[in-house]
């Protein structure tokens, strides 16, 4: 689906991305592993096209989309649940899932599996987004971009700050999703377990280069938990 | 021009004299009229009138046109087009008789016989007429007319018409030389909420030399109580008209401010050619009137239907090219763009100077708007003022709509709220920047559409607005639309109440100091938008 | 020297700050601790920064404080320097002063020093002017008029930039540096002022493998003479300079010890990849 | 060496010091020789109108120093640096007018538009103001103080960056509305004219308009030298940190309100001295000096010459009006079209004005010659 082709990425004198490498393949979750700090979200935003990439290529269904501004990216169906979610504080609940329409023809409605997914988005429909709890805003991060049905998931760090209850509720919506096999998902995670019974493939980074990656299955046996623990 | 309808309507009276319609006046008032003394000569027409007969209205009418002439100092002629007919009866007379001579009006008669016109109207069957008649009436009346207007009293049945009526008799009445009916009418006058009547007490208490033109003190003080009774009702009516204006000036700079809430208060451009677009829509109104006055002079009431529209897409043009040519590299850098919209300001107001003209242009309010509406003997609402109030309500609803209800609306506020975010989810941000920017400079437009109806259009009329708006918007807090609109109302109330005191001038500046002084105090405005988001 | 005291510098009292004259050094260390945080609690719009946050710094000391994305660490650092004030709870400077009744600028004075994470200096200035103005001397108007600097001082500037790797770039227009030049910089200028306490938010972010090296050598020379806090995400730094660690966790402390400790702590295991 | 030569070295080098001399020699001696000495119609003769449009250009200029130091140093965009330069401007405006005397139209003691208001004495604020120096000391203080006061509750609340210039723009209408007014007593929409003497010297001869001139002069100078001892002293470094990152300044120990009231205050002084200048030399006051348009004027003078360049603020200034005097002149329904293009064109391709044009150019050139050297020595 996307691939992934020596990234590279400057901030500051620092190198936060060193010639990354790696595939996204349809129907599969693919994890991106790796402590604060080591790139994760920096390459987000390459792959986003909020910052620009200083060298290397990205290739969507085969079409080079490194120089294409973030609305047209999304327009090709790469949808992005940022860390800190970034809902829209003064919209509605509605008006945020109403965003993720944006791509989509005139008159599209929110699809409502969406709702059967995250119910408590239907009760809030009403509120302000930024009354929400940090949870429902997550999960609300999430309904926004599947409402744009994209064909690329990108979520980073959904987990954070999150209480576990609804982390289950966001574990079980990613597994379906991966396993519908409609669409590629790239999960950015720094929480081991959580990673791990998503993972169908695993990378890791450290450092602003992948030091580690291959199937799910291999986690154990690689040891990627040390490359996280402090 | 009331005159010119009397005047059709004697005409047609004359005609049915002709056709030898005959009628009875006694011909001595006839003659008395005609060639008696100054004196008797009122007094007849006092006399003739309480008649009410048909034939005086004709006889007056030929008076006054000085086409009566008498005969040998006995009969009196009605003679037009070598054709005569006698006064009193109405009936043909020819030959014309030797040794006619005119008769002479004079000043005085001349009055005594126009406001004999004026009354004559009050018996006619015609509502209207008669309202007429008693207006007419109000502005004075002799007191010769006492005894019709009596008759007219008694016989009406209108009670607005019977109410001003009786004021009409008491104002004359108080001339009369019966302290009685002084009394009575002071009394009467207690009722009136005519502002002549204020002056008309008044004038009974003022002193003419040491003493009293109202000599008896007990009218005096009856007097007095009237006095008050009218002042109190006359205030009720000021106050009316102040908040009304207040609403008036409130409404017009709601619409000078609704643009900039969106450029400014959404955006965060600081848009100084804001006045400018307003100046534009003024002027496209202009143009269309033009070419109405022009193509379709039929229409020509209904140009504003063409107008608004046309004011608002001039400007939302005008301010998309903006946005496009320099505004959007100035994105993030306020005082850059503060300078560089200057300049713009300037260029648009010179490009008008040179294309219409430096001088003002008028704008013509459509008959139905001219006028105005009268709630009051001494409020009388502007319809163009009215107008505009419910415009600027419009425009209200139809921003509100297109920001909370329709797609761009949401892209606009999603951009606004996190520009990122937005582009990530496909919006082009670009493109709604564009839109938005128009969308403003467009509602600036239609200010300038409603400006054009109150006042002179001119190349500066924009520098006159653009300090107030940027006040409104502040005031209201930046990206609050309802906070403008309080903002708005609450200035313009203020500065017309402060304008009763103080003058237009001094009320202005103690509004712009207040502000000043406000923004010290509560640098978001009165509507803050609190929580994290604040500083954003 | 008591809040009341900073105050009277103060020549417009009200929300004016600090007048900026010198400040005796008179933090009040009796107990050996400079910084105490009592039961802080932050809110902003319903999501809870601090919750009930505990926390006391010794004197000289150097502290790494650690922890997930939305810890509060940051926030943390705004209400000790009050940027924000705490919605309950207690932070006291030595014994004496209660910072929650002080200016920005007075607190600045009374010698808590803070990097922020993007490194903010004078661009205009020289390396050498930046360091000049945060120098502690007397900060008033009508002294900075006719201020010159006396040979004590420009030593004292000297040596702050050869021990921030300026030496060579004194003259140049801190604009041109490169990131961790800046990030340099700034913890040199919070030097000049002599801070009791330095705040170090993310001090190596953007820095390359060599300068976070010589930014641990810094950290480490400067604790002692200072109280250092640095707040940092890079393990491998905090790991190499850290004596005690402090974690937090969801506005509050989840654990406090040497490196060792924190890394065999359960709860902590159980935050970093647990759930 | 000594302290003074220290502060004369470091106000400017040696070059800075002769071109600085050589502008005193044209404005003190070429000036007066050419105007009153040559003979009219000489190839050297300055005429009147050229030394009135250059005396009411320095004025200009002064102004840009103020607004350079506030708006090219600071960072804070003052819309109402007009309103101090006409509040200077008609602190001296009342000299003048009392110095009419008995030679107004209506040979009265009070100026003819008290006179036409049938005012029987001169209102309070008008006392005193037969004494020149008393003018002079209002020259300096009202400007003064109505920035202070002004100044002390913008700053101390934090209004920052546009509100702060919208607001200042506010004042300045504000003041024009009420100078408009007959009864505030100050001759309402037409203002102060028909200048008759000052210090008992005529205003209208050429020696008198020649010694303004000079004044002028000497103050654009004397401005220059302050405003370079500002820049260059440890105060003018404080300003600039505020403007690039006022946070920073507040966490190093400095208190921002202070500075900024200072310079803020310094700068309107500045322009009321201006003012002051300015009008005997053009012989009118009246309110639409404050007109916000005017304010917004000199900062653009001040961004075509480029901010934070004293020198440049004093070029701005001389470029955009003698444009202007020459437009107006030529072809003056095209001044707004220049004036606005002007606008636009600075903000978004010069913007630090011709001065950083030139700098860039210098250091273009010199990288050539550089680049050529290494060649050269390559080869």
């Amino acid at each position: 689906m996307l691939s992934i082709q020596n990234l590279n990425q400057y901030y500051g004198g620092s190198h936060t991305l060193r010639d990354v490498n790696f595939d996204i393949p349809q129907g599969a979750c693919t994890t991106l592993l790796g402590r604060n700090g080591v790139g994760k979200t920096t390459l987000l935003k390459c792959l986003m096209g909020l910052v620009p990439a200083k060298s290397g290529a990205l290739m969507f269904e085969g079409r080079d989309i490194t120089r294409l501004t973030p609305y047209q990216r999304a327009g090709l169906g790469l949808a992005y649940v940022p860390q800190g979610r970034e809902i829209f504080p003064r919209l509605t609940v509605e008006e945020n899932l109403r965003m993720g329409l944006a791509t989509r023809p005139r008159g599209a409605s929110i699809p409502s599996q969406i709702f059967d997914m995250f119910p408590v988005l239907r009760d809030m429909l009403g509120r302000r987004g930024g009354d929400l709890s940090g949870g429902q805003q997550q999960q609300l991060a999430i309904g926004r971009a599947l409402a744009m049905q994209p064909k690329l998931l990108i979520l980073d760090e959904p987990t954070e700050g999150i209480q576990p209850s609804i982390i289950k509720d966001i574990e079980r919506v990613i597994r379906t999703l991966a396993q519908q096999g409609e669409m590629a998902i790239l999960l950015v995670e720094q929480y081991y377990d959580f990673a791990r019974s998503l993972a169908d493939h695993y990378v890791v980074m450290s450092r602003g280069e992948v030091i580690k990656s291959g199937p799910g299955e291999e986690m154990e046996r690689e040891n990627v938990k040390a490359c996280l623990a402090l | 021009m009331p005159t010119r309808t009397i005047s059709a309507a004697l005409g047609l009276a004359l005609l049915l004299a002709w056709a030898g319609f005959a009628w009875a006046l006694p011909a001595d008032l006839v003659l008395a009229v005609a060639a008696g003394k100054s004196d008797e000569q009122v007094a007849a027409v006092g006399r003739l009138v309480v008649s009410g007969d048909a034939g005086v209205e004709a006889y007056f009418k030929a008076l006054l046109d000085g086409t009566v002439q008498v005969a040998g100092g006995k009969r009196v002629l009605l003679v037009k087009d070598e054709q005569a007919a006698d006064a009193a009866t109405g009936e043909k007379v020819a030959p014309l008789p030797e040794g006619l001579e005119d008769a002479v009006v004079n000043n005085r008669l001349r009055g005594a016989l126009e406001s004999a016109m004026g009354a004559l109207k009050l018996i006619s069957p015609d509502r209207a007429e008669r309202l007429a008649a008693v207006k007419t009436l109000e502005d004075g009346a002799g007191e010769e007319m006492l005894p019709l207007i009596a008759k007219a009293l008694a016989a009406e049945a209108d009670p607005q018409i019977k109410k001003s009526l009786a004021l009409v008799q008491a104002s004359v009445q108080l001339k009369s030389a019966d302290a009685a009916m002084r009394m009575a009418a002071v009394k009467a006058l207690a009722a009136s909420d005519n502002p002549n009547t204020k002056t008309l007490l008044l004038g009974l208490l003022e002193k003419k030399g040491d003493n009293f033109s109202e000599p008896d003190a007990a009218i005096r003080a009856e007097a007095q109580d009237s006095l008050k009774a009218v002042q109190s009702r006359l205030s009720v009516g000021e106050r009316i008209s102040q908040v009304f204006t207040g609403i008036s000036l409130g409404s017009i700079l709601l619409l000078a401010a609704l643009g900039l809430a969106i450029t400014y208060g959404l955006m965060g451009v600081i848009n100084m050619a804001h006045g400018e677009l307003i100046m534009v829509g003024a002027y496209s109104a202009y143009v269309v009137q033009n070419l109405f006055r022009t193509q379709l002079p039929g229409l020509f009431d209904w140009y504003l239907l063409a107008a608004v529209p046309a004011a608002f897409f001039a400007s939302a043009l005008v301010g998309m090219l903006l946005e496009r040519a320099v505004i959007r590299f100035l994105y993030g850098r306020p005082l850059e763009t503060l300078l560089a919209t200057w300049g713009i300001s300037l260029i648009l107001m010179q490009s008008v100077r040179s294309f219409f003209g430096a001088q003002n242009v008028r704008v013509e309010n459509p008959v139905w708007m001219s006028g105005g509406v009268e709630i009051l003997a001494n409020v009388v609402l502007p319809w163009n003022r009215v107008v505009i109030i419910g415009f600027a309500l419009a425009v209200l609803l139809l921003m509100w709509f297109l920001l909370t209800r329709t797609r761009l609306g949401l892209f606009v506020r999603a951009v606004t709220q996190n520009r990122s975010m937005a582009s990530c989810v496909g919006v082009p941000t670009a493109r709604v920047d564009t839109l938005a920017f128009g969308l403003g400079s467009g509602i600036a437009g239609l200010a300038g559409c409603a400006l054009s109806q109150i006042g002179n259009v001119g190349p500066d009329l924009g520098q006159t607005y653009i300090v107030d708006s940027f006040m409104v918007v502040v005031l209201g807090g930046v990206g609050q639309l309802a906070g403008t609109v309080y903002a708005a109302l609450g200035l313009g109330m203020a500065n017309k109440f402060l304008e009763a005191w103080s003058g237009a001038v001094l009320a202005k500046i103690a509004i712009l100091a207040f502000i000043i002084v406000f923004i010290q105090k509560r640098p978001q405005g009165m509507f803050a938008v609190k929580g994290r988001m604040a500083d954003s | 020297m008591s809040a009341a005291q900073i105050r009277d510098g103060d020549a417009f009292g009200g929300g004016a700050a600090a007048g900026g004259r010198v400040l005796t050094p008179g933090v009040d260390v009796s107990h050996k601790t400079i910084l105490y945080l009592e039961d802080i609690s932050v809110s902003f719009d319903g999501f809870k920064a601090l919750n009930q946050l505990s926390l006391d710094i010794d004197n000289g000391e150097l502290r790494c404080i650690i922890g997930p994305n939305g810890a509060g660490k940051t926030t943390m650092m705004d209400v000790i320097t009050g940027k924000t004030r705490p919605d309950s709870g207690t932070v006291f400077f030595g014994q004496t002063i209660d910072l929650a009744k002080l200016t920005e600028a007075e607190i600045a004075h009374a010698g808590i020093g803070r990097k922020f994470q993007k490194p903010t200096v004078f661009e205009q200035h020289s390396v050498f002017e930046n360091l000049e103005l945060a120098m502690k001397t007397d900060k008033r108007v009508r002294f900075s008029l006719t201020a010159r600097l006396d040979s004590a001082q420009r030593d004292r500037i000297a040596e702050t930039l050869s021990l921030i790797h300026l030496a060579g770039a004194a003259d140049r227009p801190a604009g041109l540096l490169s990131h961790g030049q800046k990030q340099w910089l700034e913890i040199g200028m919070l030097l000049m002022q002599e801070p009791r306490v330095l705040l170090l938010d993310e001090p190596v972010a953007g820095m390359t493998d060599e300068e976070t090296e010589r930014t641990g050598e810094l950290c480490k020379t400067l604790a002692g003479k200072h109280s250092v806090i640095v707040v940092e995400h890079d393990m491998d730094f905090v790991a190499g300079i850290a004596r005690k660690v402090t974690v937090l966790h969801e506005g509050s402390v989840l654990a406090e010890g040497s490196m060792d400790e924190v890394q065999n702590d359960a709860r902590v295991i159980e935050v970093y990849l647990g759930r | 060496m000594g302290p003074l030569a220290q502060t004369v070295t470091r106000l400017y080098g040696r070059r800075g010091w002769s071109v600085l001399a050589a502008c005193a020699v044209i404005l003190f001696a070429l000036f007066p020789l050419a105007n009153l000495a040559m003979p009219k119609g000489s190839l050297f003769y300055i005429s009147d109108y050229t030394v009135a449009l250059t005396g009411k250009i320095m004025c200009y200029a002064i102004v840009a120093l103020a607004m350079d130091l506030i708006w090219g140093y600071t960072g804070i965009l003052s819309l109402g640096h007009g309103l101090f330069f006409a509040l200077g401007g008609y602190m001296m405006g009342m000299h003048l007018m009392r110095m009419i005397g008995r030679e107004g139209q209506y040979q009265s003691e009070l100026p003819d538009f008290m006179v036409f208001l049938n005012w029987k004495a001169y209102p309070w604020y008008w006392s005193f103001t037969e004494h020149f120096w008393y003018s002079a000391l209002l020259v300096v203080l009202v400007p003064g103080l109505l920035a202070f006061v002004f100044g002390f509750f913008a700053f101390r609340s934090r209004i920052k960056g546009v509100y702060f210039s919208i607001i200042t723009q506010a004042l300045t209408f504000a003041f024009m509305l009420l100078f408009f007014r007959n009864d505030t007593g100050f001759g309402g929409n037409n203002g102060f004219t028909d200048f008759k003497r000052i210090l008992g010297y005529h205003v209208a001869t050429s020696q008198t308009r020649m010694a303004l001139f000079m004044l002028t002069g000497a103050v654009l100078i004397l401005t220059l030298l302050f405003a370079r001892t500002i820049v260059a002293s440890k105060f003018g470094r404080v300003l600039t940190a505020i403007r690039d990152a006022e946070s920073r300044v507040m966490f190093s120990g400095y208190n921002p309100v202070h500075y900024k009231l200072a310079i803020w205050t310094a700068s309107a002084v500045i322009c009321g001295i201006a003012g002051a200048l300015y009008v005997p030399q053009v012989g009118i006051i009246n309110p639409s000096e404050m007109s916000p348009a005017n304010s917004i004027e000199i900062a653009i003078w001040v961004a075509v010459g480029g901010r934070g360049s004293l020198v440049g603020a004093i070029l701005g200034a001389g470029i955009v009006n003698f444009a202007k005097s020459w437009f107006t002149v030529a072809f003056p329904e095209y001044w707004l079209f220049f004036l606005g293009l002007l606008f636009i064109l600075v903000t978004l391709y010069l913007p630090q004005g011709v001065v950083g044009a030139f700098d860039e150019i210098r250091r273009r050139i010199e990288e050539r010659k550089l680049g050529q050297a290494v060649r050269g020595s390559a080869a």
